[in-house]
Parts: structure tokens; C-alpha cells; sequence
């Protein structure tokens, strides 16, 4: 069975991974004779690898800017809500995005300034580059605008700031809808809440997208790889997977 | 004359090893310095090192707060983990009752190869909060990642020094007790001495590992990229900012990453000439005298 | 003339190896005690026995008493570091530290809190002079103790050990490397010490255990055949063995 | 302050400081090994260990990480052992006190310093791209080799240094050449101290995940052969617990690495102990 | 009688110091040559000049020649490890390897290539015997030699170093740590192996020196003062030097 066995290597952002993964099994369910494997590594090695054609599909989970995307072809499998968390002590359970920007910016530093307990305000931002602080930056911040206050702690991943806001009562922090659990408090902004409706109609703004990306217009078991992620079965398997899917 | 042949073989297959290993530096280094030097060109050495803001999105590229931090964090760590480790070597070595040495010794072995990942989410959800609720602050310090790297190169230093005091002939030991001499007195001045070229290895394997060591200090800096005031303030070290944002990075922010990896290899290269000087001054020979 | 050591149904085992069997003796004070036997014998476990050097051998057993001023050494409150104090020893195979030749000899002074430098220098002079090492190391103090010959090395140890002045001094072969005018020499410095010091040494010559000591003992696999006045079991042993042993016709 | 101290005083000073040292460091590894026990060993059974996982990790087992885990760790310490090794060999015993020798062990002090995920990158960079090796177990292997060498490298060589030179000349004197000297003598005596560098290489090799973040791919599946990708445990648990995907699961593969470490710790340290045991007589 | 080795003009350094001084020797084939002279006095390495030994340590400096059967052994050309399997050597302090006995023995057959299993274990046993050991560690082959007495390590290293059968045996105070029925068997096995051997022998013994030698050389202060038959030495010696030092007067 091997002679005829098709491989795909996908490679890149590791909040897509999952994602990929498991669209993987189900696709190699269907085409035993087709290999699908997942590397991470991150959004950036997603872009490379797919220009050095190490991996046939990249994956990104942030727009790309103009340079990165010369030359390669995108395609968004899925949508991902970004959730303002607090921790579960604080008794604020919404905020307006412009509170949150001037939260951010340092601009308010304690928490009864926004009629909360106080409290000096923890921020906990993502790093530099990441898809969930890019998405952040953009439609809470502003593009480039105005930058997150510097003292802010920055970590690295989406549990990371999770238990970081779990064990400080006054930090606050921003994450992947998909990963929020009951450990800390997603707030409402601007009077919605994040909910896998809310991001796929659109009403929640704070979201990203997940981007599969190819050298060029896709061919062969890749496109049907692609188009099948796109299809109602793969858009089904992505709302598992934890992601919201393109079309609700 | 086959022998001979034999021996030339082999000390030509060793002297391969031997290059293989200078070619693997040169190899990693070329990597990284062929990676690395377009941003030193593009933002300027000395811009470079010694700018104050780190802000890619921005354009900003100054590694000078995580030199510190890094220095600070491994200085800290080192002050700490090179005295416990040493400490606890020789109390295997030499104090230790033998049961307790052959548990102690394999397990003390094993806490190299629990993953940083671990140790960073032990130092988040464990050590983070305590250093706030005592401390103050946001509990993410220089002083945490210090002591999560005190016990992660407790086993590099302590295993290669309890081989180095144990290494030491016994009949050094015995003429010192000979002469009425404490155990104390006799690990001071004989044996440690002996054992020096061995303990300084591996406080050099041990800085390695604690300048090298990403992951977990990740978890507990808050990755802040400015000058510390004190242990308890947030920074960020040079490893992190090449791990905490790689894998976003292209073009000139990815060159920028590399160059602070060229940072680092030049901080660990003074490190190392300091250690080797002061290596080369305390040069003792042992197992030698030839009669 | 008393006994200073006095030791009492003792048996030594390394691991199941019973090496030391049942040896009862007494050695006096003030007064050198040969040790005499074929190699293998056992003599080395015995002294080593009598500063606890044994200990160090993790599968070192024993059973018995020693006794030093009338105490037993093995007894859980003694400190062992005392006891080496009070009792030093010349090991079989020279084991000079590796430091220059000073330190060796300084190294006890050290140890047991001497500060006085100029004390040190004298002392040391003094210990290496009267193991007759001194014109050979004079020029080269401060050079490292591995450099020097076999027999150089013996007489470093043994000046090492009589710095200290410790009250019993155990001698394992001191005079092995050593050609005969180095061997009159320490025999002069055991003469000299054993007006204050107790000695013990191990030799394989019987000419200097005839010469120096006032007691032997005579070791056979592991026991103790006999012992007593030198001039009496060198001229008329009472046990065959002895008789056989001292005059070469053994085995 | 030892100074003023009686040598008696700071003998029982001391004894209390190593005991203390001593009993913090039992102290240490109590909280961190009991920590992830604690934390990881409900998760794990028969069921955990043997089948494959379900839902990237969030349910079902581990099994094709532990395959991966001996599979790259056993590649690396194949590979860097004979490096380190040999290199130390010739540093010591061949190389005299030359430029070479001082330039290769601070080159390896050097690499012994370099951050595991620039490793990483170097790896993707060379092994992956370069090589055309793929992301692939042998591609991680080779990386953590390269990232085990010095310390096999340096400690193999000081405990080689330290074979004492008696040993040397009695081989010599009978004829041995060289190499049947250092095979036959030095190396058997400086066992111990070279099974402590490759037990350190290799945890560490067997705990990395920057270094193989980027290199060994991480494939669910069991890999077969040395060109297939892999997920070897620490990168299982690490995707595991950033991503927020199973944290009881990922302490239940933290719990399962550190079985296998302390096992493999456990029965190489008895046997160099039974080894110098009876090579040494004591 | 041919002369085996011929020493000419050797002067050894040790960085600056001059340890050996214008050494002319012969030694003649199939005989016995006692070096005599005090401690420190360079016996020791003179002849580990003669099978190289003291290349391995660094500072080792010499001038002259040392020629073995006519060939330069410090000529380039020279294969040391062919040299060293013709010139055997018993070092000064013993040396056992920390393996088994049995190991310690059969190593040098094994290296020389050696496999026959049968060969190797009655060689192992021969050499023993002929060391006069083999009754002490008949029953522990297998136990580490490093678990033996001094003299019974000594007695090894003279088995081991028998058991490969070179030409030139160098043995450097191979009875210091023995009793005198031990120091008996070696001088007769030193007999025994005369016949086909050339051996050197350092010894402080001067009895010894007279019983096994025919040749003696008198070494002071790293320098041949005289040497010659040993009968001739002993009785009617040329220098007055030589003659305090055998007659004990010296120093
Ligand atoms: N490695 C060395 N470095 C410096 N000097 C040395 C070294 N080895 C020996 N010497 C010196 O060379 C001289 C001769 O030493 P050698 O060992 O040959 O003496 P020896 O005649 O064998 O004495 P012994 O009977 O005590 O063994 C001595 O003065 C000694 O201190
Ligand atoms: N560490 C040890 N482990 C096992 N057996 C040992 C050990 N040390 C000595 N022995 C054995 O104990 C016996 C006595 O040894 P010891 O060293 O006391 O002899 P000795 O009388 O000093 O001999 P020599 O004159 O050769 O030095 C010997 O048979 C020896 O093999
Ligand atoms: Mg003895
Ligand atoms: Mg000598
Ligand atoms: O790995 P990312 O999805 O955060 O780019």
C-alpha cells in the first residue's frame, strides 16, 4: 500500500496544531492511502517552511503582514475568539474595549479606578509577534497605535497566562476562546460576550483567524486535503477541535 | 607491523572525534553568527547592545536590560547553586551513610532530566504566588527564575563533583587522618583541592546550563525587558527573548533574535575566560607522581 | 614500664575474610614493639587497627577490645580524631600529599591549629632533618612531594608523621625504600624517640627488629604465635614456628 | 568565621552544614519529584502507557511518545557517547597540553552554554532543511546529540585525567600499546565518572523540548523507521500543557518521564557501583 | 658474554635539574646487574631510561645514547611498544591494576595476543607459582588485586610481569616489602630465570646484591661511581667511596 501512499506535511503556529491534528486523523480515516503529519514550532516557521517547501501546507495564526505573504497562497480554516480573562476574585464582569486599552497602556493601574476592588492592576500580555497579541493589539489597541504598557509580564503561552491569572486576584490577561476554562472569569466587551457564536456572526470583534498557507495555488491530495477541511465535515471537525469554524 | 597500523587508526579515529566536536561549534556558531550579524549590521553593534527598548512591532532593537537580566538571573542562580551543589556533593561523598548515597545519588540524577517545561509550570502555579504573597509585586522576579535554576543545575554540579571528590585516591585521605587531621580539615585541604579541576568542570557545565536554560525561565520572569531594580522586579533574559518570540519572527526581527543569541555567546565567553583563568591559576595535579 | 595499648580477643574480618584472629597482646609505653611475619600475615590490618584507619573499608568488622591508656578506641564515645592524634602513623606505601614538600610536613602543624609561622619552619626543618631528608630537599621546599624518589617519599612521610608528636607512632615497613645508611639513620630517630614515644613498627628485617625493638611479635596468618622480649624470642623462641620463621627455614 | 572555630567545632559545623545541605537537597527533590507524582500519577494506568492518544492528547494514552522517547534519547547517546568519548580520549591522552586542546574544550564549555532552542533552529536549519533529513527522529536525535557532547565530553575527560598514572606505566611496561592502555585501563577505571556524563547527557537529551520543537516533528503515531516523524514525551507534554490542551494529562506524561529517568538512574548507578565494587576491591 | 645494553653519555634532566650525569654502562646478556647507592641517588630512573618510561613524563630531558642489542631505543625509528615488550619492568611501588588478579596476570598475555583461553590460564598459574603467591590467592583469583598486602601486590607485579617473558627484566626493589622467605623465592626465581634473562635488579639489600648479581653498578648522586663484577665490587672495591657505602660508613 506504501508505493501509492501520498504524504502531506503540515508545519507551523502551534494553536492550529490541534486543530490540524485532529482534521488530520479524520482525513487519514477516509484516505488510508494519504500520510498527514503536524509539526509545530510556530506561526513564523508556518510561513518559511511553506516558502522553502519543507512542509506543503504552513499554518499561521495571525494575518500576515504584506512581506510574508508574497508568494503564498492562504486560506482561513477557522476563526479563534480572544477572551479578556480575569481572575475568578475580581467582581468586574464586563468592561468597555476602551477601558481595556487604557488598562493596557497603564494608563489605569488600579482596579477602583474602573469600579472594581482595589487592587494594583497585573498585567499579563502575550509575546511579541504572537497571532493572539497581534489580534489584541489590532482591535483593542489599535494597529500600531498605542503599545502595551512595557512593564506588562509577558508569557508565552495560552496555559501560562491562564495560570497566571488564576493566582493573582488582580491580574488580567487575554486568550484563545477555545483554551478559557472555569479556572478564571472571560469578561464581556463592549456588552458582548465571547462565545463561539458571538465570534463566528461577528459581534465579538477580538478574534484571529487560522490560516492554512501554500506555495502557490494548491494541487493534488493537498487542495483535497484544503477543500475538504473547508467543507461542512472538516468545518464539523474543526468546531470539535475547539476552534470556531468558518461558518457557523 | 600491523599493531601499528591499528594505533595510527586509532588515534586518527579519535582525532576525529575530537574535530568533529570543534566542527560542531563552528558549525552552530557560523549558524548563528550568519543569522545573527545582518541586524548587527542594520540596527549597529553598539545600538544593539546597548539600546534600552526592545520593540520590534516598533523597530526598537536593544538587548542591554536582558544582558543584565541574564547576568543578574545566572549570578543569582550561580551564588546559590554552586555552594548548595558542592555542599551536597561532599556530603554524598563523604558524609553521607551508604544506603542513603546509593538512593540519593541516581535520584539527584534524575532531576536532569525533568523537563523545564515542568519546572516552569512548577515555578508558575507553585513558586510565582508565594514570591508575590511574601514579596510583593506581581510574584514573576529575577529571584524565582534564580531559584528554579539553582535546582536545575543542583544535579549537573553535584553529580560531577561527588565523581571528582570520589575520583580522589584514598590514600590522600588516609594520610590526613593519619595525622589527626577532622574530616573537615581533610576535605578542605586535601581532598577538595585535589578535586578542584573536576568541581570547576562542572561549575562550568552548571553555569552552562544555567545561562542556557529557556523554557523554564520563561515562565517566571514576566519577561519584562527593562533594568530590574531589585531581585523581586521582573526581567527579561537574553534566552527568553530568543525563545518567547522565534516562533513569530521574520525577517530583521528574526536576524534581531539571532544577534541576541551573538550577544549571549560573547557573554558566555568572557564568563568562560574568567572560570578558565581562574582554572589555569589553581592547576593541581592529581593521580600523578609516577614512582 | 607499663602498658599503654592493650588489646584483647580481637578479630578482624573484611567482609567474610577473617584476617585478624584472636590476637591478645600489650604493647608498652615508652618502648619500641616489632611486628614481625611473613607478607600477608596481617600485619598492616593490625596497626591499622590500632588508629582505626580500618575504618575507612566499608567491609571492615571487628571484634575485640583495644585499648589505649586502659579506654577502648572502638568505644562509640571516643573521638576518632583524638585517638589519630594521640596515635600516628608511617603507611606501608609512601603517600605524600600533592603539595610541595613544606606543606606535607607543615600540614599536620596546620591541622592541629599551629599559627606561629616561624615555629612551622622550625618544626619542619627540624622533622625532615631528623628523617634524614633534609640535605636532599633543602634547595626544593616548596616543589611538589611527587616529585621525589621512592625512598625520598618514605622519609617525607615519616618526618610528616613525627612533627606532630603523637604519643604512639605505628611504622608500616618505614624502611623498605631505604638504602642502609637512610636505615641507620631512622633507626637512630627511633632510638631517640622511644625515650618519649611509644613505637610500633613492621619490619621484614630481622636484623632491625633485633636492633631496635625491646618486644616482638610474631604474626602467622592472622594470629599472633608469640610475642614477648626481643632478645628472648630471637635467641630461644619457644614456638616451632617462630624458631623457623626468624631463622629463614619456613615454608 | 571557620577560623575561630576549635578544628573540632568547625568539624561538627560542618557536619551540620552537609547534613543540612544534605537534607534540603532530599527537601528539594521531594517537592519537585512528589509535585509532579502528585500531580501526574492519577492520570496514569495500564490504559495511559499502552494506546495511542485521542484528541491531540486530550484523552487516551502515551504510547507512541515513550516509543519516541527511547528511539531519539538512544540515537543521541549512540552518537554523542563515542563523540564525547573519543574526544575526551584524545583531548587527554593524546593531544598534550596544544591550542587544539584548549580551543576544543572551550569550544565545548561554549556549546554547553548554548540555549536549547537555538539547537533547535540550527537543527531546522541543517538537519531538516540543509541535510534534507526531514523533521524526523533521526533529525532530533542528531540535534540532541550535539546538545549532550560537552557534557559527556568534559566529564569524560576529567575523570580520565584522573586515572591515576601508576596504572598507565604498569600497562605500558608490559608492551601494551597506547590504545590497549587506554582501552583495557584508563577507560575501565574512569567508568564511573564517564557514566555520570552520559547519565547527565542523556536526561538531558531525554528532557529537551526547545531543541526538538523544530526538528522532530510531532507526529501522534508511532514512528517506525528513523526517517518518520515522532513525538517524544517532553514535547508531548509541553503541546499538552501550553496549549491548554490536558494539563492532568501533561503531569501524567511529566510523571511517566521521571519513572523512566529515575528507573534508568537507579540500575546504572548499582551496576557502576557493583562494578567499582569489585574492580577496586571495596 | 655479549653486552645487551650499552649505555653512553646518558645524562637525564627533569626540567633543570641534572638527575643522571654521564652515564657509561654496559650490561651484559643473560646475567644479573644489581644497581646500588642511597636514596635518591637516580637507580630509579636510570632505568626507566631504559625502557622509556620516563617518556611519559613531561619535563624528561636526556642526552646519550642507550643502545639495546646495537640499536639506538631513543632512535625514531624505534617502535616503543616493541621495546617495552623486550624490556619488562617491576616498578618501585607496586601497581596492580584494579582488576582481578587473575586479570592482572593474564592482561600482558592478552595484549600480546594471546587467546588460547587453556594457554593463558596455565601461564596465569605458572607466574603466580614462580612469584611465589600463588598459595595466597590460589582460592581468590577473581577477587580485586587492589584487596591485597603490600608485599602480596609486590609479588603480583613480579608475576605479571614474568608472565610475558621479555628479554631484559627491570626490576626496580622488588623484595622491599617482602620477609625473607618471600625475598628467598624471587632471588631464586630470579636464578631460575637468568639463564635465558638479562635482569636489573635495584636493591638496598646488599647481601642480595651479592647473592643474585654478578655485575653491580654503585650509582651517587646520579652518577656511576663505579661498577663491575660484583665480587670484585664487594670485596676490593676501587673507589673509596664505594667502599663507605657498602661498608655502611658512608654519609
Ligand atoms: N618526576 C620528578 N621530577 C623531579 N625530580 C625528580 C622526579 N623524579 C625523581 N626526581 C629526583 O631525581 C632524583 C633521583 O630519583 P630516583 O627516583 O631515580 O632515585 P632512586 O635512586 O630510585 O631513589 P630511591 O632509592 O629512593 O627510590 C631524586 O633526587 C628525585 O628527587
Ligand atoms: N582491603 C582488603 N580487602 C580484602 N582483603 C584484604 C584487604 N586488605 C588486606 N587484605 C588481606 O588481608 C590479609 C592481611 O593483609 P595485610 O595487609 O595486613 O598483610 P601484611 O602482613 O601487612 O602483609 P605485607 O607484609 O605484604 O604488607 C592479606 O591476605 C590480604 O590479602
Ligand atoms: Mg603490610
Ligand atoms: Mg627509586
Ligand atoms: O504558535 P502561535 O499560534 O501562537 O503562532
Amino acid at each position: 500500500a506504501s508505493s501509492n501512499q501520498q504524504k502531506i506535511s503540515i508545519a507551523g503556529s502551534t494553536s492550529v496544531q490541534p486543530v490540524a491534528e485532529k482534521l488530520a486523523e479524520a482525513y487519514m480515516k477516509e484516505h488510508p492511502n494519504v500520510k498527514i503529519t503536524v509539526q509545530g514550532g510556530g506561526s513564523a516557521v508556518g510561513i518559511t517552511s511553506a516558502k522553502q517547501g519543507t512542509a506543503q501546507i504552513g499554518t499561521s495564526s495571525s494575518a500576515l503582514k504584506p512581506a510574508e505573504a508574497e508568494g503564498l497562497n492562504q486560506t482561513q480554516i477557522a476563526k479563534d475568539g480572544i477572551v479578556i480573562v480575569v481572575n475568578n476574585a475580581n467582581n468586574l464582569t464586563s468592561l468597555t474595549s476602551a477601558q481595556v486599552k487604557s488598562i493596557f497602556a497603564g494608563n489605569v493601574t488600579d482596579w477602583s479606578q474602573i469600579g472594581g476592588s482595589s487592587g494594583s492592576i497585573s498585567v499579563i500580555t502575550r509575546e511579541d509577534g504572537s497571532g493572539t497579541r497581534d489580534a489584541f493589539q489590532k482591535l483593542i489597541m489599535g494597529g500600531n497605535g498605542t503599545s502595551i504598557i512595557k512593564s506588562a509580564i509577558v508569557q508565552s503561552s495560552t496555559e501560562a497566562i491562564l495560570q497566571s491569572v488564576k493566582g493573582n486576584p488582580d491580574a488580567i490577561g487575554y486568550m484563545s476562546l477555545a483554551s478559557v476554562t472555569s479556572d478564571v472569569k472571560g469578561l464581556t466587551i463592549d456588552g458582548v460576550a465571547p462565545s463561539e457564536q458571538t465570534v463566528s456572526d461577528g459581534t465579538y470583534k477580538v478574534q484571529r483567524p487560522f490560516l492554512f498557507l501554500t506555495k502557490g495555488t494548491p494541487t493534488g491530495v493537498v487542495k483535497d486535503f484544503i477543500d475538504w477541511t473547508m467543507s461542512s465535515e472538516g468545518q464539523a471537525i474543526v468546531k470539535q477541535a475547539g476552534a470556531t469554524p468558518m461558518t457557523s | 607491523m600491523a599493531k601499528k597500523w591499528d594505533e595510527i587508526l586509532v588515534e586518527k579515529a579519535l582525532f576525529i572525534t575530537a574535530i568533529s566536536s570543534i566542527a560542531i561549534i563552528v558549525l552552530i556558531v557560523a549558524f548563528i553568527f550568519q543569522q545573527g550579524a545582518p541586524a548587527l549590521q542594520q540596527v549597529g553593534i553598539l545600538n544593539f547592545i546597548f539600546g534600552m527598548d526592545w520593540d520590534p512591532t516598533n523597530g526598537f532593537y536593544g538587548v542591554f536590560p536582558m544582558i543584565i537580566g541574564t547576568l543578574g538571573i545566572t549570578a543569582l542562580a550561580l551564588l546559590m547553586g554552586v555552594p548548595l551543589s558542592i555542599l551536597c556533593s561532599l556530603f554524598l561523598a563523604e558524609v553521607a551513610p551508604d544506603k542513603m548515597r546509593r538512593i540519593l545519588t541516581p535520584t539527584i540524577q534524575a532531576l536532569a532530566g525533568i523537563p523545564s517545561v515542568i519546572y516552569g509550570f512548577f515555578g508558575l502555579i507553585v513558586l510565582v504566588p508565594i514570591m508575590r504573597v511574601y514579596f510583593g509585586g506581581s510574584g514573576f522576579s529575577m529571584l524565582a527564575a534564580s531559584i528554579l535554576l539553582t535546582i536545575m543545575i543542583l544535579p549537573t554540579i553535584t553529580s560531577i563533583s561527588e565523581d571528582a571528590f570520589r575520583s580522589i585516591p584514598v590514600e590522600y585521605k588516609e594520610a590526613s587522618l593519619a595525622l589527626g587531621a577532622t574530616q573537615w580539615q581533610t576535605i578542605r585541604k586535601v581532598i577538595f583541592p585535589a578535586a578542584l579541576p573536576g568541581v570547576i568542570t562542572a561549575i562550568i557545565l552548571g553555569m552552562g546550563r544555567a545561562i542556557g536554560e529557556t523554557m523554564a525561565v520563561i515562565m517566571v520572569t514576566g519577561n519584562v525587558a527593562q533594568i530590574p531594580g531589585s531581585i523581586f522586579d521582573p526581567v527579561r533574559a537574553l534566552t527568553s527573548n530568543i525563545a518567547l518570540e522565534m516562533g513569530y519572527a521574520t525577517g530583521l526581527h528574526y536576524n534581531a533574535l539571532f544577534a541576541t543569541g551573538i550577544v549571549l555567546f560573547g557573554m558566555i565567553i568572557i564568563l568562560l575566560l574568567i572560570a578558565n583563568y581562574i582554572h589555569y591559576k589553581k592547576k593541581v595535579t592529581i593521580g600523578g607522581g609516577y614512582l | 614500664m607499663s602498658e599503654i595499648i592493650e588489646v584483647e580477643d580481637l578479630n578482624v574480618y573484611f567482609d567474610e575474610a577473617h584476617i585478624l584472629k584472636d590476637i591478645n597482646i600489650k604493647i608498652p609505653e615508652k618502648a619500641v614493639t616489632a611486628l614481625i611475619g611473613p607478607s600477608g600475615c596481617g600485619k598492616s590490618t593490625f596497626i591499622r587497627t590500632l588508629n582505626r584507619m580500618n575504618d575507612l573499608i566499608p567491609m571492615f568488622k571487628k571484634e575485640g577490645k583495644v585499648l589505649l591508656d586502659g579506654e577502648d578506641i572502638y568505644d562509640p564515645k571516643v573521638d576518632v580524631v583524638e585517638l589519630r592524634k594521640k596515635v600516628g602513623m608511617v603507611f606501608q606505601k609512601p603517600n605524600p600529599f600533592p603539595k610541595s614538600i613544606f606543606e606535607n610536613v607543615a600540614y599536620g602543624l596546620e591541622i592541629h591549629g599551629v599559627e606561629d609561622k616561624d615555629k612551622i619552619e622550625k618544626t619542619v626543618e627540624r622533622s625532615l632533618k631528623a628523617a634524614a631528608i633534609w640535605d636532599e630537599v633543602k634547595d626544593k621546599l616548596d616543589k611538589s612531594a611527587m616529585g621525589l624518589s621512592g625512598g625520598q617519599q618514605q622519609r617525607l612521610c615519616i618526618a610528616r608523621t613525627i612533627a606532630v608528636s603523637p604519643e604512639v607512632i605505628l611504622m608500616d615497613e618505614p624502611c623498605s625504600a631505604l638504602d642502609p645508611i637512610s636505615t641507620t639513620k631512622i633507626e637512630d630517630l627511633i632510638h631517640k624517640l622511644k625515650k618519649d614515644y611509644t613505637i610500633i613498627i613492621v619490619t621484614h628485617n630481622m636484623q632491625q627488629a633485633t636492633r631496635v625493638s625491646k618486644h616482638t611479635a610474631f604474626f602467622l596468618n592472622g594470629e599472633i604465635v608469640e610475642s614477648g622480649r626481643t632478645d628472648k624470642l630471637f635467641i630461644e623462641p619457644e614456638d616451632k614456628r617462630t624458631e623457623d620463621y626468624i631463622t629463614g627455614r619456613f615454608g | 568565621m571557620i577560623k575561630i572555630l576549635s578544628p573540632n567545632n568547625s568539624q561538627k559545623v560542618m557536619n551540620a552544614v552537609l547534613w543540612g545541605s544534605g537534607l534540603f537537597t532530599i527537601f528539594i527533590l521531594i517537592v519537585i519529584i512528589g509535585y509532579i507524582l502528585f500531580e501526574g500519577l492519577p492520570v496514569v494506568n495500564l490504559n495511559f502507557l499502552l494506546s495511542d492518544p485521542i484528541d491531540s492528547g486530550r484523552s487516551g494514552g502515551i504510547f507512541p511518545m515513550i516509543v519516541s522517547t527511547f528511539y531519539v534519547t538512544f540515537i543521541a547517546v549512540v552518537v554523542a557517547t563515542p563523540l564525547g568519548v573519543g574526544a575526551a580520549v584524545f583531548l587527554s591522552e593524546y593531544a598534550g597540553e596544544s591550542r587544539l586542546v584548549k580551543l576544543i574544550r572551550f569550544g565545548s564549555e561554549t556549546l554547553a552554554s548554548i540555549p536549547s532552542i537555538v539547537f533547535g533552529l540550527f537543527g531546522l536549519a541543517f538537519f531538516v532543511v540543509f541535510l534534507g533529513l526531514g523533521w524526523s527522529v533521526i533529525s532530533g536525535a542528531l540535534t540532541l546529540s550535539f546538545m549532550a557532547l560537552p557534557t559527556i565530553l568534559r566529564t569524560a575527560e576529567v575523570s580520565i585525567e584522573t586515572v591515576p598514572q601508576a596504572y598507565k606505566e604498569g600497562s605500558l611496561a608490559l608492551g601494551a600499546t597506547k590504545w590497549q592502555t587506554i582501552y583495557k585501563v584508563v577507560l575501565p577505571a574512569a567508568i564511573p565518572g564517564i557514566t555520570t556524563g552520559i547519565i547527565l547527557g542523556m536526561a538531558r537529551a531525554m528532557e529537551e523540548t526547545a531543541a526538538i520543537l523544530y526538528t522532530v516533528g510531532a507526529a501522534l503515531s508511532v514512528p517506525i523507521s528513523m526517517f518518520d516523524p515522532a513525538r517524544p514525551l517532553p514535547l508531548h507534554l509541553y503541546i499538552l500543557a501550553t496549549e491548554g490542551i490536558s494539563l492532568p494529562n501533561a503531569y501524567g506524561t511529566a510523571a511517566v518521564l521521571v519513572i523512566l529517568i529515575l528507573g534508568i538512574t537507579i540500575v546504572t548507578n548499582t551496576l557502576v557501583e557493583r562494578y567499582t565494587k569489585k574492580m577496586m576491591g571495596r
